[in-house]
Formats: structure tokens, sequence, C-alpha cells
């Protein structure tokens, strides 16, 4: 029971965090509330174990921490560099650098 | 590894030596030794399929169990006459342009880029190849896919000299893959009804199920997939840029056996797994297979005469034959597979040879070349420009050519079939055919404005000639071919 | 690359365990969810994140480009050469049956053995995949001529 | 089972990812983008994945990793296996596609469909301005 | 129950994540909700029981693939030109075509299919359930999923194995090889690689 409601709040975070995205108003406001979607999600993934009875399957979540972590990390240094690269790749006026750019 | 252990392995040993000496050949720095490594793989997978056919011949077919799990719960090779036919086909045909290769693509391509070409050349005959043997739905779906990519590879390699490769790369590559996740759609749904996957066991299985709407879909969209890849008309749009921006050595290749696998595929999916749909499988020939096949003939031929590009003429040339090959497979009497698998042999000799040939004037010219460029190439490279012309000529289907007695199948089993007017059409197109090569021919021959000395590329002798007397030799005595071609459609069709 | 010590320290602290998440993963898949695709990205993906913070060359001094394409090469010859191995011992291709003299046992040895395969050549290429497409310089291949 | 509407509800499922695929496919279709190709065909791929999965699941039944516990049933574990394999095939094609894609901006400076193919139309004709000279091409 | 929403809720917002990818024409927040799609869709396995495959979408899709696009659009324009369907109906009316005739034939058929989770449907009782035996009796390797994966189709994994390979050298080639033109390599400047491409 207690699981079922843990997973009916996160289902409530994630629908915020997409309002959120959705709205921004700056670009990272939308990263910010993507992460938490992330977030939410390896919650929801986890809680999901406990309803289903194979809790055993953390493994997931821990994996999507790792890459959520990365995935974060990378679009901010894109965002900061304008670029993945030692030399940020190419000038890119324009990323939003902070100002709204996004959807 | 002794000798029985080989005879016993044969069907892995196809695939696994191509596949298995690529990784090799990638991670050697020096162009001549990757090389060798390329014709070894190549040359060994053309000796197993030589012996497996060797195998076949009393009319037997057995399956290879890989990983020693029985089927359906694991893979299996199928070792019949069309799946031995076809792999002897396109080994040989590999075998020899990998001899070529050496020249001809390190004309065109970076030398320390070379180790990986020919890695992915290897990747690309012995994915082609594990298209042919095998016998399950979805281990097709993979070797697809190697196929594709390693092909994308080789493409998009002609970038070096021509920067519309890489666009003809993408274009390859996406349309592949929406064919194969087409094919792949077919097959969920065909095995959401059936639980199985391997195709023998899906042949027993599927005229027994209930849902046949589900058949009829699964069947529409592995077909689809298929075609795609077999660069049918309408859906061929990929092939003429493919082939024409391609390095040479590539596009001789690649014309020689990329679409033969999906073409004897195709086959494989009407006649083998939905054999026991017959009415499903008539109407989906009568109405939409044959259709597709005349609009390709007609299509590929007229847009070759129109072409001035050699290269991008041979491949609507390409476009043509394929649509012979399908409209063969169409008419679906046993003499019609029969004629289907012929010219599917004789085709890959007839392409391989004439884009060889093209291949040796562009190591000349050292550029593309389009038709003016070609002008007196007949008198400075007589000796490769016959070579061209036989091959050309057994395109065009001239008696005691093998291209002929391609025809002379074909229309014998239209004619036992009683389609009548495709047979005109198909003797109308032939004879447009002979347009498209008498512009060539005229041009090879005129005198060049400077009087250029002969020179020759004598690398290129063997392989090239290897193709052209295949193409005198099957012309006169086409037993063999014929046989096995018969043969294979025998164990098709059932022996009707 | 970057100067931030907080991002520095982080990585440092996160890139021992990430790989050993992975080969928990790669080793443990037989009992969990997991298997060498999945720990192969795991690894690279430890890799990925040191080559994001400390730069691109120092991925390439911890990984160089030849050990980066043997390891991919290498995976896949792993992989056929237990195939081969069934061969040799009478068996049929991928035949791990044959590889010890009970039949069970025998599945175990080969799967490890595959999986170990898988593992390193997907490591090898996610690798090589993030460093070829961040190092890419555009400008080396603007200059494309046609003919 | 019981009627063509109670058909149509058990089989939701499948519905909304046939409506999923076939917006991927459309996506791949009809954009000019050349990365919007290229993430159309990873959604498209992606929702078929859907589909398998969704054939190969058990009422009541749990994941295909056996527990020690009483009779308890499982998923199917083949589609997994099939999907896992397309998973992998499907990263090589958007990683190779994406290599090309680079490729393409690099040499022709655009990543949108017509664009290029009106380039292409340009470069097909003789280029006497560029010359063969190398020197200045670097 | 409980999965039974969440199936309904996570489909919900696949569609949702769809229908935004097709109307953003900024490639970077359509690149974002790509690897939204991927992660959604690993949820979703998860609550189908195919837990190894949400292990490897998440970590496939929502990671390498959107890393390898984000490190991708550093050098693409940001934006995309005017989409085809701001130019009228007419430029995608075949594709809409094409994708409603595909998608109307795909529920003709999946009506007909077995309902998702009816047991008795074919997969179900066909070829499965040999591999939920044998992998505790004989293989003696709880997950299913690797003893079918690395074993009874250990060849499709092969082929598997080797399409990475595939992918991997021909972004090697493309992107750290020496495509650029045979010439400027034949005249002794080989290998100008930037310093990071690959050495080997």
């Amino acid at each position: 029971m207690m699981f079922g409601v843990g997973l009916a709040a996160c289902a409530v975070a994630l629908v915020m965090a997409l309002v959120r995205a959705m709205k921004g108003p700056t670009a990272f406001d939308r990263l910010l509330a993507v992460n938490a979607t992330g977030t939410t999600i390896i919650l929801g993934i986890a809680l999901h174990g406990y309803v289903m009875g194979r809790p055993e399957f953390v493994d997931i979540s821990i994996l999507y921490a790792i890459i959520n972590f990365i995935g974060t990390f990378a679009v901010l240094k894109l965002f900061d560099t304008g670029g993945l690269g030692d030399r940020g790749g190419r000038a890119r006026p324009d990323l939003p650098r902070g100002k709204d750019g996004g959807a | 590894m002794s000798l029985a252990q080989i005879i016993a392995n044969l069907p892995a040993l196809v695939v696994a030596i191509p596949l298995l000496l690529s990784p090799v050949a990638a991670m050697i720095p020096v162009a001549g030794l990757a090389w060798m490594l390329a014709v070894i793989g190549s040359g060994a997978a053309f000796l197993c399929a030589l012996l497996l056919q060797g195998a076949v011949t009393g009319g037997e077919s057995f399956s290879y169990f890989l990983g020693s799990w029985p089927p359906p719960w694991g893979i299996e090779f199928v070792v019949d006459a069309p799946s031995a036919f076809t792999v002897l086909v396109m080994s040989g045909l590999a075998f020899v342009t990998t001899l070529f290769a050496r020249t001809a693509l390190l004309a065109e391509i970076a030398e320390a880029d070379a180790g990986k070409a020919y890695a992915a050349w290897l990747l690309a005959c012995g994915g082609l190849s594990g298209l042919v043997m095998t016998g399950d739905v979805f281990n097709l779906f993979v070797f697809l896919e190697i196929s594709a990519l390693s092909s994308v590879i080789l493409i998009a390699l002609g970038a070096g000299r021509d920067r519309r490769a890489l666009i003809a790369g993408y274009n390859y590559l996406v349309i592949g893959a929406v064919g194969a996740t087409l094919y792949v759609i077919g097959v969920g749904f065909i095995y959401a009804v059936t639980g199985s996957l391997n195709m023998a066991d899906l042949a027993g299985r599927i005229p027994e199920v209930p849902q046949t709407t589900v058949v009829m879909v699964g069947f529409g969209f592995m077909m689809a997939g298929i075609l795609v890849k077999a660069a049918i008309f309408p859906v061929h749009v990929w092939l003429p840029a493919a082939y024409a921006f391609a390095p040479s050595a590539v596009s001789s290749l690649l014309a020689a056996i990329a679409t033969k696998a999906a073409l004897y595929v195709m086959a494989r999916i009407i006649f083998d797994i939905f054999a026991g749909m017959p009415d499903m499988t008539g109407f989906a020939l009568q109405f939409v297979l044959v259709p597709l096949a005349l609009g390709g003939i007609f299509v590929g031929t007229i847009l070759a005469i129109y072409e001035n590009d050699i290269k991008k003429l041979l491949a609507f040339s390409s476009v043509a034959q394929i649509g012979y090959i399908a409209l063969a497979f169409g008419v679906s009497t046993t003499a019609g597979i029969a004629a289907g698998f012929i010219h599917i042999g004789n085709h890959a000799m007839i392409k391989g040879g004439l884009f060889v040939a093209v291949s040796a004037y562009a190591v000349l010219l050292g550029r593309r070349i389009n038709l003016t460029q070609m002008t007196g190439l007949g008198r400075r490279m007589p000796i490769t420009t016959t070579a061209f012309l036989i091959c050309g000529l057994s395109l065009v289907g001239l008696p005691l050519t093998a291209g002929f007695i391609s025809k002379l199948y074909l229309v014998r089993a239209l004619l036992e079939a009683e389609m009548i007017i495709i047979l005109g059409l198909v003797l109308a197109s032939s004879a447009l055919s002979v347009a498209y090569l008498w512009k060539i021919v005229e041009v090879l021959w005129k005198p060049a404005a400077d009087h250029a000395p002969v020179r020759e590329a004598p690398a290129l002798y063997l392989p090239l000639w290897i193709l052209a007397i295949g193409n005198l030799w099957f012309g006169v005595a086409p037993a063999p071919l014929v046989d096995a071609a018969m043969r294979a459609a025998m164990q098709l069709t059932g022996g009707m | 690359m970057l100067d931030n010590p907080i991002l520095r320290v982080t990585a440092k602290i996160l890139f021992a365990p990430i790989i050993i998440f992975g080969l928990y993963v790669q080793f443990h898949g037989d009992y969990g969810p997991g298997g060498g695709f999945q720990a192969g990205v795991i690894i690279a993906a430890a890799f990925i994140l040191h080559s994001l913070i400390f730069g691109l060359e120092a991925g390439r001094r911890l990984v160089p480009g030849w050990a980066n394409l043997a390891m991919l090469a290498c995976g896949v010859l792993i992989y056929g050469g237990v195939g081969v191995a069934g061969m040799m011992l009478d068996g049929l291709f991928l035949d791990y049956n044959v590889l010890a003299s009970d039949a069970s046992k025998g599945q175990h040895y080969g799967i490890l053995l595959v999986e170990f395969g898988v593992g390193l050549t997907v490591t090898g290429v996610m690798l090589a995949l993030f460093h070829a497409f961040a190092g890419f310089v555009e400008a080396d291949y603007a200059a494309t001529e046609d003919e | 089972m019981i009627g063509p509407v109670a058909q149509i509800l058990e089989s939701w499922n499948y519905l909304v990812v046939i409506a999923l695929m076939m917006g991927g496919l459309f996506i791949v279709i009809s954009q000019n983008n050349l990365v919007k190709k290229l993430v159309g065909l990873a959604i498209f791929q992606t929702s078929v994945f859907i589909f398998y999965i969704s054939v190969g699941k058990m009422a009541g039944g749990t994941a295909p990793i056996l527990t020690d516990g009483p009779e308890t049933l499982y998923s199917n574990p083949l589609p997994h296996v099939l999907i896992l394999t397309a998973i992998v095939v499907g990263v090589a094609t958007t990683a190779l596609g994406l290599a090309l894609v680079l490729r393409i901006h690099a040499a022709f400076g655009s990543i949108e469909d017509d664009e290029v193919l009106a380039m292409k139309a340009e470069a097909a004709e003789p280029r006497a301005r560029r010359g063969g000279d190398m020197g200045d091409a670097v | 129950m409980a999965g039974y929403v969440t199936n309904l809720l996570l489909l919900a917002l696949l569609v949702f994540i769809l229908v935004l990818v097709i109307r953003t024409r900024r490639l970077f927040p359509v690149v974002v909700l790509a690897g939204a799609y991927s992660l959604v869709s690993a949820a979703m396995f998860v609550n189908l029981d195919a837990v190894d495959v949400a292990f490897t979408e998440a970590a496939v899709g929502a990671g390498i693939s959107t890393v390898l696009f984000l490190a991708a659009m550093a050098y693409l324009p940001g934006i995309e030109k005017t989409p085809p369907e701001a130019k009228g109906i007419g430029h995608i009316l075949p594709a809409l075509i094409i994708c409603i005739i595909a998608g109307l034939l795909l529920v003709a058929a999946a009506i007909e299919l077995p309902p998702v989770g009816d047991p008795t449907a074919p997969p179900h009782v066909h070829v499965a359930p040999r591999y939920l035996e044998e992998s505790g009796s004989f293989l003696h390797i709880p997950n299913v999923v690797t003893t079918v994966l690395a074993s009874y189709r250990g060849f499709d994994t092969f082929g598997e194995v080797v399409v990475v390979f595939t992918a991997g050298l021909g972004v090697l080639v493309l992107l750290a090889g020496f495509t650029r033109t045979a010439r400027i390599a034949k005249s002794g400047k080989t290998g100008i690689d930037g310093g990071e491409g690959d050495d080997a």
C-alpha cells in the first residue's frame, strides 16, 4: 500500500516536472525539469519493483542515475563551452546561454 | 582443425570466416596485408561454398544447428539447392572482385583507411552470405543490418573524391533502416500468432493460424522491407546514387552481390515460409510483384538511355535487371523461378564484369567518368574494352553469351505460363536496352581528339577476364548453372 | 579542461564506483538483469565522464586510439573464438557443450566468455564513438573536393 | 473475445503502439532535417520494441529471472532477447547516421535534405572555378 | 491493477512526447525529448516485465544516443529551417497517406491478435516454455534472458556484436579517418587528424 502511494506521488511529481519543462521560462528551468523527470522515473522504477514483488531490479535505477548524471553534465558542458570536445567544437551563437531557448 | 571438422562445419565457415577476419583486417594499418586477408577470407568462403554446392547436387538438403540447439529453439542454417546456389554465386563474385580491389580501391581512398575499408568489405561479404544461409527470420534481420551498415561505410568511402557519396550513404542508411524495421514489424506480427521464428517451423504453422488478417499483414510488411533491400521499383531510389558515388571497386562488389541476397530472401519468404498460403502469395505475385517488376524494367531501361554518367547508367540498368529477376519469380512456376535463379547468377557476372571494367577506366582516368570522357578509350585500352563489350553484349542477351540463356529461360517460362502480353513487354525492353549499350559502344570506339598512347591497367586483367570468359562460357555451356538453378527452383516449389 | 574543483573531485570519486558497478552488471548478468552489453555501456560511461571533465586528450592518454581499436576488434574475436573453439572440439559453431567435460559447465564457461567479448566490444565502440564525435574537427573535412 | 469492442479494449496497448510507430515513420518520411529524420527513426524503432515486449507479456507474470519460490508465471523471454539485439542494432544505425550528418554538414554546409539535394545538382555541373589545385582547398 | 494504470500513464506520456517532437523546430529540445522518449519506454519495459530490455534501453537510448546527439549538435545548426508542414499540406501529404495506410493495415491485424497477456497465446505455449524450463534445470542460470541471448540464440548475439563493431568502424572511418581526399593523403600529408583522431 505504502509503495503504491509512493508510486502515485511519483506520478504526480512527474507531471509537475513535465509542466515545468513545458513552461520554462528559462532553458535552465527546463533542464532542471528534465533532470527531475529522470529522478522521479528512477524512484518510480525502484518503487515499482516493490509493488510487483520483485525488488531486486534496483540495478536499473542505479544505472539510470549514472546515465542521468552524465547526460545532464554533457548538456551543461555543451551550453557552457559549445561542444563536448577540448576545443568546444564550433562557436554556437544560437545556443541558449541562460536566456530562453527551449521549445 | 582437422579436415573432418572443417567439412562438418562448412555452413558456419562460409559466414564466420569473413566476419572473423574483418576485425583482424581493421587492426592492420598496412594496405597490402589487409588486402591479402580480404583475399584469403573471400577465397576461403568461396571454397566452402563450392564444397556446399557439391554436397547438395544430389538434391539433398540439410541444416546446421548453431550452438547445437535444435530449431525452433536455436538458430539453424539451411543448406539446400537454392541457398547453396545463391551463396556460391555471391561468394564467387565476391572473391573475383576482391582480387582486383587492391589496385582499384587504393586508387580512390587514402591508404591509411585501407585496413578499415577491407574490414568493411569482409563484413559486407560475410553479412550477405549469412543473409542467404540463415533459416531464422529474426537472424535474417541481424544480417540485413550487418550488410547494410558495412555497405554504407563502403559507399561513404567515396567521399574522398566526391562529397555526394555522403548523401548516397545517408539515404541508403535511412531507407535501409526503415525497410529493415518494416520487416521486423512483419516478423513481430507473425511471431505473435505462431510463436516461432524458424522458417521451416513457420511454414508448417502458418496455414493453421486462424487469424488470416495478421498473417496477411505480416507477410505484407516482411515483403515491403525486403523489396526495399532488393531495390525493386519504386523503392529503388537509393540504388543509383549508391552505386554511382561509391568507389568503383565497391560499386562492382555491391552491383555483383548486394541485391542478389535480398532477391533470394524474397523468393524464400514467398515460396517457403508462406508456401502454405498459396492464394495470398499468388495474389501478391500477380498483382503487386509482376507490375512492379515490369515498372522497374521500363523505368530502369529508359533512365539508363538518358543517363550520361557511366556508373549511374549501369546502376539504372541494374534496376531493370532486378526487375527481370523479380518478374521471373513472379511467374511462380518452377520454370519461372529457375529462370530467376539463372539470371541471379548471370546478372552477377555481367554487372560484376561491367563495373570492374569501369573501374579500370576510372583508375586510368583518375576520376569519375561520364560518357564524353570515355571517347576513344576502346583504342587506348583494347583489352579492357573487349571484356567490357563481352559483358555488355551479355547484358543485352546476344546468343552465345550468358545473358542469352537468362532471357531464353525467362521467355520459355512466360510462354509456359501463357503470359503473352508480358512476354511482348520483356522483348520490347530488351530491344530498348540495346540503345544504351550502343550509346556506350559508339563512344568507346569513336576516334579520340588527342592521340594518347595505349595505356592499360594490367593488374585488373585477371578478374576482368575471369568474368568475361565466364559470360561466354555459361553462354555456350550453360548446363551446370541451369541444372543448379533448376534444382533450386524444384526444391523451393516442392518439386512441382 | 574544466577548472571547477567540485566537478573534478566528483568525477574522481565516481570513476571507480561506476566501473565497479559495470563489472557487477557484467558478471552478475546470470543472476539479475544485465550482461555484457549493458556492462560495456556503463564502463564506457565512466570513461566518457572522465573525458568530459578532464578533456579528450586526457581521455586519450587513458585509452589510446590503438588500444581502443584493439578493444573493439578483440571483443568480436573472443566471441568468434569461442565459436571456433566449439568447432575444434568436435562440436558445432558456438557449441558450448563441448567446452568442458560436463555440458552444463561448458555452457557456463561459454556464456561467461561470450559475455566478456560482448562487453569488450561495446566498451570499445562506445568510447570510440564518443571520442570520434566530440573530437571531430569540421574544418578538416570541409575541404572535401569533388572531381 | 466477447465482441469487437471488447477486443479493441483488450488490444489497446497494440493500438497506441501502432500510432506511435506511424508517428515515428511520419517524421522519417516527411521531415527535411537530417537530424530530425534520425530522431524519427529512433522513435519508430523504439515503438516497434514496445510492440514486441507487449507480445511477450504474460498476465500475472513476472520478469523471466527464475526465483526459488513456488510456481511462478514468467513472461516470455524470447521477445526480450530479440529486442536487446534490435536496440543495439538501432544505436549502431543512429551512430553511423549521425557521423554521416556531421560529414554532410562539413561538406555541404547544410543539414536540410532539400537544400543538400539542390546543391547536389549544382555539384554535378562542371566546376571550372574551383580548378584542380589542391593548395587552396586544404 | 497498478501495472495496468502505470501502463496507461506511460503510453499517454509517449504520445505526448511524440507530438512534441513533431511540433518542435529547435533541434536541441528534440534531441532531449528523444532521450525522454527512450527513458519512458524503458519504464514501460520494466512494467511489462522486460527488465533486461529496460536496462539496455536506459543505457543506450537515454544515455549513449543522447550524448552522441548532443556531441553532434555542437557542430550542427540548432534549428530546423522551414519545416515541411509549414510549407503547406502538399509537402507532407504523401508521407501522411503512407503512414495512415500502413497504420490502418496494422490496426486491422492488431485487432485480431491475441490480447496482451493472454497466457494461451502461441508465443507463450510454443517455443518459450523450454527456455524457462531448461534454464533452471539444465543450465542452472536464473536469468533466462541471458541464457537465451548467449546460448540458444548466441548466433544472433554474435551478429549483434558484429553490428556494433561495424558501427564503430564506420564512425572511425568517417570522423577520424582519412577520407578527406585520396590526393591529400597521397601528397604526403597523411594523418592530419587534429590530435584527437584515432591514430591506429
